[in-house]
């Protein structure tokens, strides 16, 4: 979304299948995913007559067409002569929610995995999603789901979310514009809607059997989604909340609406960095001390020659006497002093593991819960 | 589409007991299952109704069981159930109710436990003998509980907590009641952990799990490989999120499943709702030996050569039968040939203890270009050395591990607090994909840099 | 405490020097903690008479008698033969608190560390602690702080603790019976404890630097600080409440109270086994896939010409060939059906990390907070 | 003993600003220290008071500084000082006051941010200049921030928490207030990180810290040897632990540093507010070699013998001085051979990034029995090869490896959450102790279990 913003063309040309399902090879009017580095993925449309620049060079979209997905698309520098590369990805919904920027408030993939594993989705089931918010996860939901029922209040990002979902080819998406919290759930035909209603339907039949709420005050969302979830059937539910005490709000009305298995979690994901720490041995460090003191002996013994000297003579004044200083070590065996290249194969290494240098410790509170609205008998 | 939401004969459910525990049970037509002190109860009086259902089982008194031949005499008596309509299972995952029990109205608290040192077996009065004369009277759960807190000689001294706590720990030990839940991959999860068979699924962990289901891009039309050293739970996983229990499921995608014994093991799946065909069509599984030496499509057409249907309708029996054999041979050789060299692959997934840096590069060749890599293991460092390898390849790009672990909580208003202890483990996965390295772009003028491995060149982007 | 409601004597003899000072030998009359297993660390008083009985032997306190601190205690058992042995360790709060029943209430090393420090504890610190509990953390305040006042309101855990801080020595404890919440912190001379009060003082001069509140209502005694902490210095307090609701009440009335730089953190603190998982290379399992092919090749061959000779002669009935079994396989790179010992020398291994089964994933949430009552200028 | 709760000349302290940052300080007396854009203030108005105490710097705007010296124009102009009594620090580590500002209270808000979408630069129509002019009008925190809400064309449509959080920033933007504390190890910590110095004090934290001065059994009396691979913070942890920054204080405990290059690196004791001479008293440093291959007592003998002091007293300037030089190295060579050879240490501590596995087993050959060895590190890889080290030496009981995490919350009542992002790492520790291995007990009988590994043996038990 934050790239459509700055004019860039991103609706593909190929919209008859969606660029997220599996593709092999790069095509005109594609959506791709450029990697350039971890940090820095970006979405471009494939067109022939577009370069892609970075500040490393420019790749020309020509280069990549017919490739397979997944090519590193490889270019000299031609002012340093430097070797730089891309790759060529297709998107995928983690890979395009890494792709977003860092400010977007965004369900990260540890929380919607673990939320859509405990909502047991499927392509039977039929999810509500409220709010659409960047829409990153309805992404997720949207590979796996049958049907997804997004919604979100605020009308800028629900213009956004639609042109997105629209050319991402995300059919089974029905993205309403609408405050839940006041106006529920329910899908009109006279709604700001993406849905396709059938013939001489004029609402839609949503049924939904998971249900996932992003927004500030579940609360007043809750007791509205009776009218919209599966009747004979288990629904779960899962609120989204950064504060503790929104959770306390919610677990009360969920009590009150009769949900029952409530319960809360919290997700924590971390990163773990593969580094390597030189191996130094006690022994190095004693010889390296060793050398140090040999090289220094002879100075210490020219000074103690002095001292004793000066001792023996009045007449010598010692302070003046001249100090040699004893030549550099010699024995390196930790490169002190020198650029050590981490891996460098001069050197003994260590396999290490670190966590990245800032870890997410909170995104949200997620409150579960589940629920049968008729229990009676089938036959 | 069948019904997935209800209740249905010959099913494989999972209930779960009011001690928190979880049983499996195929639901055969006619039969009774019992729950041991929890009660039995008869099959046919809940199929049809909603999965997720909780049911209580009473004992009309007027009746007592008619059975009075003695080999039944330690069986449980089969009950009649009721549909709950209120939860009180009280589960061990924190979602105890948070309300007052009745059975505590009237009841004296004390503000702090001050008076009380140690709430022992001895302050109840009740001898296990009374409590299962009681139990043998078919009392209620309930019943049972008041008595004992009549009996209790110390219970007023308990905090309102305190006393919360007694109560539905001991209505837990008395309770007949049972839920009746859809077995998905999850809760099959969490039936082996709780069995104490977290060795036998590598220690994962469903929020690890789940992670490795959406950085792998599992989709209903996907093929991918794998390597399932969990008994099937891996794969039973995949399946449930491509056809999500649907044997009629439209979708075509399917799993490889190498196996480094000779035969490959998914027992697990045999609690699948899936039918055989279905799991036939949608899960191949070939040996290590015969992915990486497949064999030579010449030699197996050399070896035998299919006569038309019509000839082998008309083979004698015991003929027909070895007919039937080497056809089904021929044809298998042919699949492997298929899977293990013309096959690109959606997704590589390995959840296997043989050496990863050893394995994964060489499956992953059959993986295509942007697919994702993925790789669990119980430990870290196993990751860590696949991943230094992985950085030298430059078919890999950005190998990183990563851990996912859930806290849960408990979820009772005024109490709440993350639990106290819960289960250490759950693993780490290792996540990558696979792309196809450019040629080296020819040189404006000759540079060392341009041998650089891999991670140095990343490096300077 | 548990050990002593078993009746075994233990109060040591040598009570003149704290037992859990640094001390070198075994002596007669020394409270000493056997090491038996991690999870089973004894407490007993030396004692030339008695023995300490295990389930794998019994060992003599003479035989431990004149030896440092740390020796192994080695015996063979009778019945078995077996070489069984014991460790004699001097106490230290932290072994202390391992040895403690794993049912008791205590406030465990990552935590009691954590607060320590961030109170800034060292010999220039007096502690006010309430409540005693097990007396667990009192050991590790007394080591490292000039005074501390710990408050009971127990009755029974108070003459508990009494006797158990007098055994070990611990004089810089004033250990009071008192509900704080109603009653306060002043320690008056009619009160029950085991000040020393100076000649002519009716009450203690408290002046406390430092407050650690392990109550469940610390909001009551909040209020009540002010009379017993130091004036003129900034002063710090941690409240120990296990739910989050505790945590918000006791911000509330810290902020009305004046209390600032409020902080409530969490402490995980998690134990790493060393273990070694067996390097199972592609190699070695093919080769051994390889072996069980050749092994049932001969088979194979023999029950493919069966059934040839089947298809090619009408007569035989193929079901009832016999069908040989194959030999099993001999190559066994990785001990397959046989018991093998993690680290055995014969298989490759590689060091690994596991998280104890078990974590305690919480214990309480720590609020901190500081306060100067007096900010006026000294000379 | 010396006052250590009070603000006082030469000291060194920590300030902490408005911003969150810290800044230490050395309190020259008669000297003024700037704070840049949170002004400048004099050392001596801050004296006497207690540390911890919070400072607000205010401009007497009848009397603007009457320094004309064009070379002062760019210098932060020195302001007065007055305690604040209420806590407005808002500090970074979530504990912002939860009240609401008054600046807000006459200002809208909307329930959600529901028509914001950029609360970008933009939207505050103050220019940076317009800014800059009122603080040059050393207008105070609270006129700045009020005019810029007023300005703000977009402020109403924030939700009164937006509106806050925007304040609070700007106000910390703007303020002129500090707060004095001692310079505890802790802070120092703090100080450290907050540079981006994590990697020279190996990334530990506070909280680890903490641990491994409680397993360790830190006491005043103790006799402990170290390797700090930190610069001296782990050396003043230990001194903060058993002296309390009270350079009077009676207790005898000694740190025995060793290192591993020629000379000892312990600067950030630079900061201590210990005397040179308690330090010299408390802290020896000897280097690896020395330690383990001391100088024979004899030769150092044979090289120097001290004469009488009355002797030396009456030397020569020049002579006096080569004598006294040769005495020191005398006096250091013994000492050497008393700390290497004869002393039995209360505790062995290391943080070094020396193999561990080929260091810790000669170190704690100098430990006593029964008493720790604890070991930091950054990585848990190395401590995993440590222990498996120490496990197959009998000199150790019970290695294992313990990580310790903080995790703060954002403390608002109402707001209550752990905060969203926190720095990672904090390093491991390998805890155990020091043993002492008992001669194999005779056999009543030969047996081969007698020769299995320590390892084994204590699964036994």
């Amino acid at each position: 979304m934050e790239e459509m913003e700055k004019g860039t063309n991103t609706s593909p040309m190929n919209s008859s299948i969606s660029p997220f399902s599996y593709r092999d090879t790069i095509q005109e009017g594609d959506l791709a995913l450029v990697w350039v580095s971890r940090d820095n993925i970006k979405p471009i449309i494939i067109d022939a007559k577009q370069m892609f620049n970075t500040r490393y060079g420019s790749f020309s979209h020509k280069s990549m067409i017919g490739k397979q997905y997944g090519s590193q698309i490889a270019i000299r520098t031609k002012g340093q002569n430097r070797f730089s590369f891309i790759h060529v990805m297709q998107p995928s919904p983690e890979l395009w929610t890494l792709s977003l920027p860092h400010r977007t408030q965004i369900v990260y993939t540890p929380d919607s995995s673990y939320i859509m594993q405990r909502l047991n989705c499927s392509p039977c089931s039929t999810v509500i999603e409220a709010g659409t918010g960047s829409g990153s996860f309805s992404h997720a939901f949207a590979r796996t789901v049958g049907h997804l029922y997004s919604y979100e209040f605020h009308s800028v990002r629900y213009e956004q979310a639609l042109q997105e979902f629209k050319n991402h080819g995300l059919s089974n998406i029905t993205l309403t514009h609408r405050d839940v919290c006041s106006d529920g759930f329910t899908v009109k035909k006279s709604d700001p809607t993406s849905h396709l209603f059938p013939e001489g339907a004029s609402q839609a039949t949503i049924n939904a059997n998971a249900v996932f709420l992003d927004l500030p005050a579940p609360w007043d969302a809750v007791p509205l989604l009776d009218e919209v979830i599966a009747k004979n059937q288990k629904v779960g539910v899962c609120c989204f909340s950064p504060c503790i005490e929104q959770v306390d709000k919610t677990i009360e009305v969920l009590e009150k609406c009769g949900w029952t298995e409530i319960q809360m979690v919290e997700i924590q994901g971390k990163q773990w960095e593969s580094r390597r720490q030189m191996v130094r041995t006690l022994d190095d460090a004693l010889e390296r001390l060793r050398d140090v003191k040999r090289r220094k002996q002879e100075g210490i013994e020219r000074r103690k020659q002095m001292y004793d000297a000066v001792l023996k003579d009045d007449e010598t004044d010692g302070e003046n006497s001249e100090r040699p200083q004893p030549p550099k070590t010699k024995f390196n065996p930790f490169g002190k002093g020198t650029r050590v290249r981490e891996g460098d194969a001069n050197y003994q290494w260590k396999q290490v593991t670190r966590v990245e240098p800032e870890i997410k410790s909170h995104t949200s509170f997620l409150t579960f819960a589940f629920k049968i609205v008729d229990k009676s008998k089938v036959c | 589409m069948v019904d997935l939401h209800h209740i249905a004969a010959e099913q494989y459910v999972i209930l779960k007991l009011p001690s928190g525990n979880w049983k499996i049970v195929e639901l055969k037509p006619h039969t009774s299952i019992s729950l041991g002190k929890f009660g039995a109860f008869q099959v046919d009086d809940i199929i049809g109704y909603p999965l997720g259902t909780q049911f209580e089982i009473y004992y009309d008194t007027q009746s007592p069981p008619g059975d009075d031949d003695p080999k039944n005499k330690n069986k449980t008596p089969v009950g009649k159930v009721k549909v709950m309509e209120e939860d009180v299972s009280g589960n061990t995952e924190g979602s105890e109710s948070s309300s007052t029990p009745h059975e505590l109205l009237n009841v004296d608290s004390s503000a702090t436990n001050r008076n009380l040192i140690n709430i022992g077996n001895e302050i109840q009065s009740m001898t296990s003998e009374q409590i299962e004369e009681l139990k043998r009277q078919s009392a209620s759960a309930e019943e049972i509980v008041v008595k004992m807190i009549e009996s209790h000689s110390g219970f007023h001294e308990k905090t309102l907590h305190s006393q919360q706590k007694y109560l539905n720990r001991k209505k837990r030990k008395f309770a007949k009641y049972f839920t009746v839940e859809y077995l998905s991959a999850s809760f099959l999860l969490q039936w082996l952990l709780e069995k104490g068979d977290a060795q036998k699924v590598l220690d994962i962990s469903e929020e690890t799990v789940a992670v490795l289901l959406n950085v792998a891009n599992i989709r209903s039309e996907g093929r991918y490989l794998c390597m399932d050293e969990t008994g099937g739970l891996l794969v039973y996983f995949l399946l449930e999120r491509m056809f999500g229990g649907d044997s009629s499921s439209p979708h075509t995608g399917k799993i490889v499943v190498l196996h480094e014994n000779e035969h490959p093991n998914l027992d697990l799946l045999k609690y699948s709702n899936y039918g055989e065909k279905f799991i036939n069509d949608h899960v191949k599984t070939v040996s290590l030996l015969d992915f990486f030496e497949p064999p030579n499509p010449a030699d197996v057409d050399s070896n035998f050569i299919p006569i038309p249907k019509e000839e082998a309708r008309q083979l004698k029996a015991g003929k027909k039968n070895a007919y039937q054999r080497r056809l089904k041979w021929y044809y298998n050789q042919h699949q492997i040939v298929e899977l293990s060299t013309k096959c690109q692959y959606d997704a590589l997934i390995v959840a296997s203890t043989l050496q990863l840096s050893t394995l994964v590069p060489l499956l992953a060749e059959r993986v295509h270009g942007s697919r994702p890599v993925v790789c669990y293991s119980q430990f870290k460092e196993i990751l860590l050395e696949l991943t230094h390898t992985l950085y030298t390849d430059l078919r890999f790009l950005a190998p990183s591990i990563s851990e996912t672990r859930v806290r849960p909580y408990q979820s009772v208003r005024g109490k709440l607090h993350p639990l106290m202890t819960m289960r250490g483990g759950g693993g780490y996965l290792m996540w990558a994909h696979r792309v196809i390295p450019a040629p080296e772009p020819p040189a404006h003028e000759k540079q060392d840099e341009t041998n650089e491995p891999e991670e140095k060149k990343q490096k300077v982007q």
